[in-house]
């Protein structure tokens, strides 16, 4: 699936888009195993309760499941307006 | 209903007179206008606006539709850009027609609470000083419990 | 601070974008826009607005005077029009300048509640069945309360 | 002083200004007055809970003293906006 980064959760990872092959089953279960693989996945991933995930471009939540699902977003809670 | 998601400046007068050309049937019409400000301390260069292209345009659709939904509305209008901008310049518009100006009152803040916790835009403020994320504030997350 | 009453129509977006340029320190604009409705009969051929030439000055610099007091506000502009319009044409505006949009918005509400009923405009709508004065509304004197 | 009518109250007046010599201490007072000269003021009088009145260009009260007062203005509710 493609997972997007944006905002200081981006600069944080270092790129904002990439191509993850995952059986990951839920979000948290995507966040645990992108933290596991280097510091500074973990370290964007520190807190979930400053980030927001998006599921195909909807709002979602850590504990949905990931089945079917093209492409997940990562970022900071929005500041528009 | 039109949704504009641009880079571009946009002419807050010519998209008011446009949007408020339409007919006879709604006898009130609010706009909202958001500018760029000054920090307190006043040295802001440049506010960085990222976003994310598709979900932006399909969050403010769904916000619109919503507020179509709950009001009794004749239009409604949502310009917001991204990219840099400056001190003073104008960041977004909402704009609301209705028969009655209690729904085109109302509909305009509901959009304007909505896009700013629920849009997935996000303000980087660029100073003499670096650079920084603007933070949400609890206040605009509190603002939506009213609706 | 601008009070404008005049028989002429005005220009919404050159207004809207006047009152926009002033500066960097309000980041958030409302405008309200009245526009003479089509009855919902449609015949509608023309609004006369009487008004109370020198009495309307001094109530709606009273009532913009009241807003600034009661919000944080850089600005307010009205504008209304007496004298003959027909459907679709804009009757009177009102704009706020504010720091903050809870300001803008609810300073633009209380003008246009307290001009409804506390300024001294009357219309009356002519249509092919005759002429009549248009009455005061009860839910518009009720508005006047919540502030 | 100066007495002027707008709206239907000019209307049914028939002048939308005059000048009245008066002694009458209150806008009561001067109502009754001019009520009893010609039918025309008692039809536009008559409820005067669909009146307003404006001593010198501010609203007042019907039991509003005119000492001093130069210019009484009576109209329906106000329509703007």
């Amino acid at each position: 699936m493609d997972v997007l980064y944006f905002a200081w959760v981006r600069e944080r990872i270092g790129l904002p888009k990439e191509r993850v092959e995952t059986e990951a089953a839920t979000v948290s279960d995507l966040v645990a195993e992108l933290s596991a693989r280097e510091d500074r996945y973990a370290a964007a991933f520190a807190d979930l309760s400053a980030l927001r995930v998006a599921l195909d471009q909807e709002l979602s939540d850590f504990d949905a499941p990931l089945a079917g699902v093209r492409e997940v977003a990562f970022f900071p809670p929005m500041t528009g307006g | 209903m039109r949704i504009v998601v641009q880079e571009e400046a946009f002419d807050l007068g010519a998209e008011a007179n446009a949007f408020a050309a339409k007919d006879a049937a709604n006898g009130a019409i609010v706009t909202f206008t958001g500018v760029v400000r000054d920090l307190a301390a006043g040295d802001l260069d440049v506010m960085e606006i990222e976003h994310y292209p598709g979900m932006t345009e399909r969050a403010l659709t769904k916000i619109a539709e919503e507020a179509q939904s709950r009001w009794s509305l004749g239009d409604v209008l949502v310009i917001h850009r991204h990219g840099r901008l400056a001190p003073g310049d104008r960041i977004m518009m909402v704009a609301t027609a209705a028969p009655h100006r209690k729904d085109a009152f109302d509909a305009a803040e509901f959009l304007m609470d909505y896009l700013k916790s629920r849009a997935p835009f996000w303000k980087k403020e660029i100073t003499s000083d670096g650079a920084d994320w603007v933070a949400a504030k609890d206040e605009d997350e509190d603002a939506l419990t009213r609706w």
